[in-house]
């Protein structure tokens, strides 16, 4: 019986990958969450950073992580969705269509320090918008803007033909029946996609050293005015998001507590894509209970 | 960058509380601590004054400042050193000083170098300790990318313009210390300020210690600049800031808070070629 | 016989009046014009971003006058040398290179391993225990790894391989866990998505698992496990920070995988910001991300043609 | 009513058709996927508010043919038509016809139940609001009258608001029936309709369909012959995409005048 | 072979058996998904070299039945069955059974084609190289064998290493047939293997049954009253997991003892 024992081994083997694969994967999150969370406190989450001293916090950089976040999503998500919507329901199998999926193609693969060179060279020489976070997010939205359109297009892809037809049998608008039925229909795919692309466009650093700056100015957080210099909501000034922060104190920072600042920033930012990815779990599960009426 | 500067308001009544207007700092990482403390106190003293202190490089501070990106560029190179900045364009403050020396791993058993010995080293004519009166250990060397304010400064003063031999490069004076501390035979070059606890031997070159007074009175002899750069005269408010730099509560404070010497303090000056002059 | 004509059939002719619909709110038009103009921003942007490096990449090259051949060829970088600079890119593309291959040859086993556990062996337990760590993973920042990489890889090599600890192998050694999860979770598509009447087929002609899974399924989904592969090398190419973190960043060739070593990328975020605008260490930096950009154009190239074979057969 | 339509003699049989009033005219309709020629100068007539049933092996063209009549088809790539369909002088294969407008006269229900994932309140009124009616009361009350005409009001008159998921594949079905009646087309196609159902549902539908058939014209395809004597009035046969024959349900299951026809009723292939 | 098992005269029916020599004797079999018990308390011997179909709507436990006879169940979690269904005096049931052997020995064939995406001549060997011969000679013999069998060796004499995707539908399902026979199984079932495919091929597959029955024992599921009329020896009529007629085929399509085999086979529901 070699066919087996040849069974035998091979399942063990692959049994050994995914060990190997589990415990890896687990040990990285162990040393983060071990060196990281005895340096988070209250403290360290809501206190300026220190460019010299020791027990400086993260308050601007997380914020600046948030707010990049929210501006890229606000441009990729009406944009992808769109995208997405357009080869999943609009394309025809023509070249026309599959240049526009090779360009998403090239766009989800390119590396993202070209993406960072070329905002550098557009958003902040060509437009002048310096270092900001609209320049950030622009870049970000470049490379996230084809993870969304993949999302939507594979969401809408599984919504069954029959919810099409339905509708557009009802006399109802191809556009009328995308937007009321079959995006509806595709939404919790679509979100769990969208909360899960957060989670990279959240740590992203390459693209944002050269589009969004190493630095913070001076935040006023009583200041809400989103034209005014010291806002925090200013799209126009310099942001040092978290993963930055981590590349940042690591390679320039003078403070005596790199190490603590560096770890306890890099749970954080575990804990936010943790947090993503139970969100969108959460919020998908939630969704699709409410669609199928077992809520 | 300092396009909205409200008019009218900088006149040029020297009342500290009627100034106002934005200002863009950026360049050299290295000094973008200082200039960011320096520019938080400032701010204090004048609410209507947004200064925004961004980093980039010393190339990024040149560049920006001479398209007038940059109300203010930071360098730790003179920009004549840049060969595509027109540095008659530029005005030049020199708001600190920095001393450098290389960095030794203490299982190379060895605390000071005559300059020829160090260039060998870093030239790779020398691969191994023993070779220079140290112990039997490898030689291992760490630069900093090209570029570099600190690299630029240790090739000159310290190497005699030559290039160093290939080995690790890194981009972080952090990194180098880290990786002299923990690799045997390692060497490297850092800033005096990185020099705090004695993880790592600080080299004696051709006898003299690399203190601050030795740099201070023109011994030592690796050591630059930290500049900051105007594209012509600077506007009032940007005077002011940089007034305020080479003032003495920043000179006496922030300065050597953050390992840099006060220009105030340096018997000797030195120019763009690298000529030597006693102030 | 002709039926009589009447009012419902009239009403079926459609209105000529397009362009008034777009103020409609559920019109056809107003979707389109979305729909389009989003399909236009993707287009543009890719023409855009090659544009402009191409035109930038090109500078050390038209402005410069250095050699292309010898740019590509060439050994030595000295960019910033006073005297008889050089500017040889080879030992960039070598390490940009090795570390994806290498990344790729530890990280593409355990990988398709573990696709095959989650989806053959395990399939409750890899859906609701592994897939959710690998998209958590797939999330960790690569500074993050790059950090983890210099506090635990590099002290390890250096133990345990000798030299600084810096080299080629630390460097695909971090890649390579980064893009684990990445493989891993395309992998488990790619065989999720093999036909279970294939299965069921293979069991039913006395197949044992390992024979169902070495026979069937992986030449079923061999196409796109390749292309799982190729997106992970593709990942791993274009990391900087993480791979800048722990290679070392020589500039020669390495003589061995021990060796520190510099890839495309890591050369690029050291430099550019000790470059001036139009110098021509700037200039030859866009060069190095012009043939980022072109390598990474041809991971496309070979993913599709891997599946256009994967088509076929 | 008791003509049989033969491939080869439409021709008398439409000058037969008398006290028939057809509410489509099909003219030598042929419908071609890319190459592929799936229907074949087919000619039939359907008369108002009756049922005709089509039936034949798989693959003989009975869903393209149905799904051409409401320009369902349009959305298939590659799929394209010739021929005429007439429906109150008017032949809806022409570009200009509004197919929107036309889908709201012709309503269409399909194999698999497909009800959209949301209340079972909002699919009945779905089509509804698209159309512009946006008074509450009147949407509510024309919900409720076709809930009541698909028989299903009772079952689902406590729950209007709950998802439409949540009902059983029968259930479901007719609720597809009930929201294509909200319109008030003057034809309903099925496709298969009961096929996917257990035989109780089946016969509720079929039910349905026979109630129905008062007041809209009906065609239906069928894999069921017994479903097809069951309810249809007339019946067509398709064969390899062409219609072998039409004629009255009864005459065509007792004395079919096509030797495949015969074949097939009796189960001697398909 | 007359006799006709109803489910509530198992007992007797056994005592009547005598001529038959069931190559699988099943007792009192039960299997449950879950909590849903989908086939109930069957118990029925399968005769040697005879064709026996199964019939009954959908949903009734056809298929859950058939998958049990190879343990292809036991891919599916949940699934779990009770009882023996005795082979070759084992119970195929029991942990012990090396179910690897037993599919080689019970062979299979699904309801949608399922070649592999590999060469014709691969599909045929593949099981061959499972059980590890590698003799090319033999391997090929066998093939042309099993091809001869399955009637398709004139069709693919010649592209025997053309993707065995490239074969119409009906030859594909062929070559499934072909590919099970490439083990010399005692028995072959078929979930309805003909329902996907057109008039001409399903006809040819009957065909193909009928002459392998005179080697091995075929059990078959079917939608197709007709068609289990034309080549089942014997009939069972499933009807909500229970067996509820079993009989020579003939007998029950003319004489059905029970109601609802009657209704069912007339077509009154299903
Ligand atoms: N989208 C399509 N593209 C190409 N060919 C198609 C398409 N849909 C159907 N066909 C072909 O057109 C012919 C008629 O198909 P159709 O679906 O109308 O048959 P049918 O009578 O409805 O069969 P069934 O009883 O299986 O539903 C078939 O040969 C089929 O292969
Ligand atoms: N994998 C499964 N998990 C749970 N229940 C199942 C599963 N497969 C089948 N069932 C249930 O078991 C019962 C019998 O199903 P089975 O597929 O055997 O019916 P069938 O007679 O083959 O029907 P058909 O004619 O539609 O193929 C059905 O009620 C079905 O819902
Ligand atoms: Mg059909
Ligand atoms: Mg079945
Ligand atoms: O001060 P640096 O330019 O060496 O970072």
């Amino acid at each position: 019986m070699t066919s087996k024992i040849t069974n035998r081994i091979a399942l063990t083997v692959i049994v050994l990958c995914a060990l190997v694969m589990t415990a890896t994967l687990a040990a990285l999150l162990g040393y983060i969450l071990y060196h990281g969370l005895s340096a988070i406190s209250l403290s360290f989450l809501t206190k300026d950073s220190s460019s010299f001293q020791a027990g400086g916090g993260i308050k601007n950089q997380l914020w600046n992580s948030f707010y990049i976040l929210f501006a890229t999503m606000l441009f990729t998500v009406p944009l992808g969705l769109c995208g997405g919507i357009y080869l999943s329901e609009y394309a025809k199998p023509n070249k026309l269509t599959q240049f526009i999926r090779s360009c998403v193609e090239v766009l989800a693969s390119l590396p993202s320090i070209v993406v960072g060179m070329f905002g550098l060279l557009i958003f902040v020489n060509y437009f002048g918008w310096q270092y900001s976070i609209l320049s950030g997010a622009l870049a970000l939205t470049v490379f996230n803007l084809p993870v969304i359109v993949r999302v939507t297009e594979d969401a809408l892809q599984s919504v069954p033909r029959e919810l099409r037809e339905g509708g557009l049998a009802l006399g109802v608008t191809q556009w009328h029946t995308i937007k009321t039925i079959v995006v509806p229909a595709a939404f919790p795919g679509i979100l769990t996609g969208i909360i899960l692309s957060a989670g990279r466009v959240f740590g992203e650093s390459a693209a944002l050293l050269f589009t969004a700056g190493l630095s913070t100015p001076n935040l006023d957080f009583s200041n809400w005015n989103p034209m005014s210099m010291t806002s925090p909501l200013n799209p126009f000034r310099s942001a040092e998001t978290l993963s930055v922060h981590i590349w940042q104190v690591n390679t320039a920072g003078i403070t005596p507590d790199i190490q603590t600042i560096a770890n306890g920033s890099s749970a954080v930012l575990v804990l936010c894509v943790l947090g993503f990815n139970l969100f969108a779990r959460m919020v998908g599960k939630f969704i699709d209970r409410k669609l199928t009426g077992k809520a | 960058g300092s396009k909205d500067t409200s008019p009218g308001q900088t006149n040029t009544d020297t009342k500290k509380e009627e100034l106002s207007g934005k200002i863009v700092i950026g360049g050299s990482t290295a000094l973008q601590p200082l200039a960011a403390a320096a520019a938080a106190e400032f701010m204090k003293e004048h609410p209507q004054v947004q200064i925004e202190v961004q980093g980039g490089g010393s190339g990024a501070g040149l560049s920006e400042v001479s398209n007038g990106n940059f109300d203010i560029g930071m360098s730790d190179v003179f920009a004549e050193s840049k060969s595509n900045i027109d540095a008659s364009q530029l005005k030049d403050y020199k708001v600190a000083v920095v001393g450098m020396t290389a960095a030794v791993n203490k299982d190379a058993g060895i605390k000071k170098l005559s300059k020829e010995d160090l260039i060998k080293v870093f030239t790779g004519k020398v691969k191994n300790w023993s070779e220079v009166g140290g112990k039997d250990v490898k030689i291992t060397l760490v630069n900093r990318p090209d570029g570099s304010g600190t690299r630029a400064t240790f090739d000159e003063f310290a190497l005699d313009k030559q290039t160093p031999a290939e080995g690790i490069t890194q981009d972080s004076s952090n990194t180098v210390k880290k990786i002299v501390n923990e690799t045997p035979g390692a060497i490297g070059y850092l800033a005096l300020s990185y020099f705090n606890d004695d993880s790592v031997v600080k080299l004696a070159i051709d006898g003299t210690d690399a203190t601050e007074d030795n740099v201070a009175s023109g011994k030592f002899p690796v050591w630059a600049y930290e500049h900051m750069y105007t594209k012509g005269d600077p506007k009032p408010v940007v005077k002011a800031f940089i007034d305020y730099m080479m003032a003495d509560p920043v000179q006496s404070n922030i300065v050597p808070a953050q390992g840099y010497l006060s220009v105030t303090k340096m018997q000797v000056e030195r120019d763009a070629e690298g000529k030597l002059t006693n102030k | 016989m002709q039926p009589s004509p009447n009012n419902e059939g009239r009403s079926l002719i459609q209105n000529k009046k397009k362009w008034t619909s777009i103020f409609n709110r559920n019109s056809e038009w107003r979707g389109k014009i979305w729909i389009y103009g989003s399909a236009i921003v993707v287009i543009l942007s890719v023409i855009a971003i090659t544009l402009f490096l191409t035109v930038q990449g090109l500078r050390s090259f038209v402005v410069d006058h250095i050699n292309v051949i010898d740019f590509i060829t060439g050994t030595e970088w000295y960019p910033d040398r006073a005297e008889n600079p050089s500017y040889g890119a080879l030992p960039f593309i070598f390490g940009s290179l090795t570390v994806t291959i290498l990344a790729a040859i530890l990280a593409a086993p355990f990988a398709i391993g573990s696709a095959l556990f989650m989806t053959e062996l395990a399939p409750k337990w890899g859906q609701k225990v592994l897939q959710p760590v690998i998209e958590i993973l797939v999330g960790i920042p690569s500074v993050v790894y790059g950090f983890i990489g210099l506090s635990v890889i590099v002290p390890f090599m250096r133990t345990h391989v000798g030299g600084s600890g810096f080299s080629l192998l630390s460097g695909a050694l971090v890649v390579g866990v980064m893009i684990l999860p990445t493989i891993t979770s395309i992998s488990a598509d790619a065989v999720r998505a093999v036909s279970h009447d294939l299965r069921q087929a293979s069991y039913a002609l006395g197949a044992t698992k390992w024979q169902t899974i070495y026979r069937v399924v992986i030449p079923a989904a061999k196409s796109t496990l390749l292309t799982a592969i190729v997106l992970g090398m593709a990942r791993a190419f274009g990391e900087a920070l993480a791979v800048q973190m722990v290679i070392g960043n020589a500039r020669n060739l390495p003589n061995a995988i021990s060796d520190p070593s510099a890839t495309l990328t890591t050369i690029i975020t050291l430099s550019m910001g000790h470059s001036t605008t139009g110098s021509v260490l700037n200039d030859v930096l866009w060069s190095l991300g012009l043939v980022l950009l072109i390598i990474s154009y041809g991971f496309i190239l070979l993913i599709r043609f891997i599946s256009r074979r994967g088509q076929i057969s | 009513m008791n003509q049989v339509y033969v491939k080869q003699n439409v021709e008398e049989s439409h000058q037969n058709m008398k006290k028939a009033s057809p509410v489509l005219e099909v003219k030598d309709l042929n419908i071609y996927y890319g190459e592929h020629h799936a229907v074949k100068h087919i000619t039939m007539p359907i008369e108002e508010k009756s049922i005709t049933a089509l039936i034949g092996p798989s693959g003989c063209g009975k869903s393209t043919f149905l799904r051409t009549i409401n320009r369902m088809n349009d959305l298939i790539h590659g799929a394209r038509s010739e021929g005429e369909i007439l429906y109150g002088g008017i032949n809806l294969l022409t570009p200009k016809v509004d197919v929107v407008q036309l889908r709201k006269e012709i309503g269409m229900v399909f194999q698999r139940p497909n009800p959209f994932p949301k209340s079972i309140y909002e699919n009945l009124v779905l089509s509804l609001k698209f159309s512009g009616i946006r008074d509450k009361k009147k949407l509510k009350d024309i919900a409720e009258d076709c809930l009541r005409k698909a028989a299903l009001w009772d079952e689902v008159k406590d729950r209007l608001d709950k998802s439409a998921l949540s009902l059983s594949g029968g259930q479901q079905q007719r609720l597809c029936i009930a929201r294509a009646l909200a319109l008030k087309p003057k034809v309903l196609l099925l496709d298969e309709p009961s096929s996917a159902l257990d035989p109780i549902s089946s016969s509720k539908i079929e039910e349905l369909l026979l109630k129905l058939k008062e007041e809209y014209t009906i065609i239906i395809v069928t894999h069921n012959m017994q479903q097809a004597a069951r309810i249809a009035d007339k019946t067509a046969f398709f064969y390899q995409g062409e219609l072998i024959e039409y004629g009255n349900t009864d005459q065509m299951f007792t004395h079919p005048a096509e030797k495949r026809t015969e074949d097939y009723i009796s189960g001697r292939f398909g």
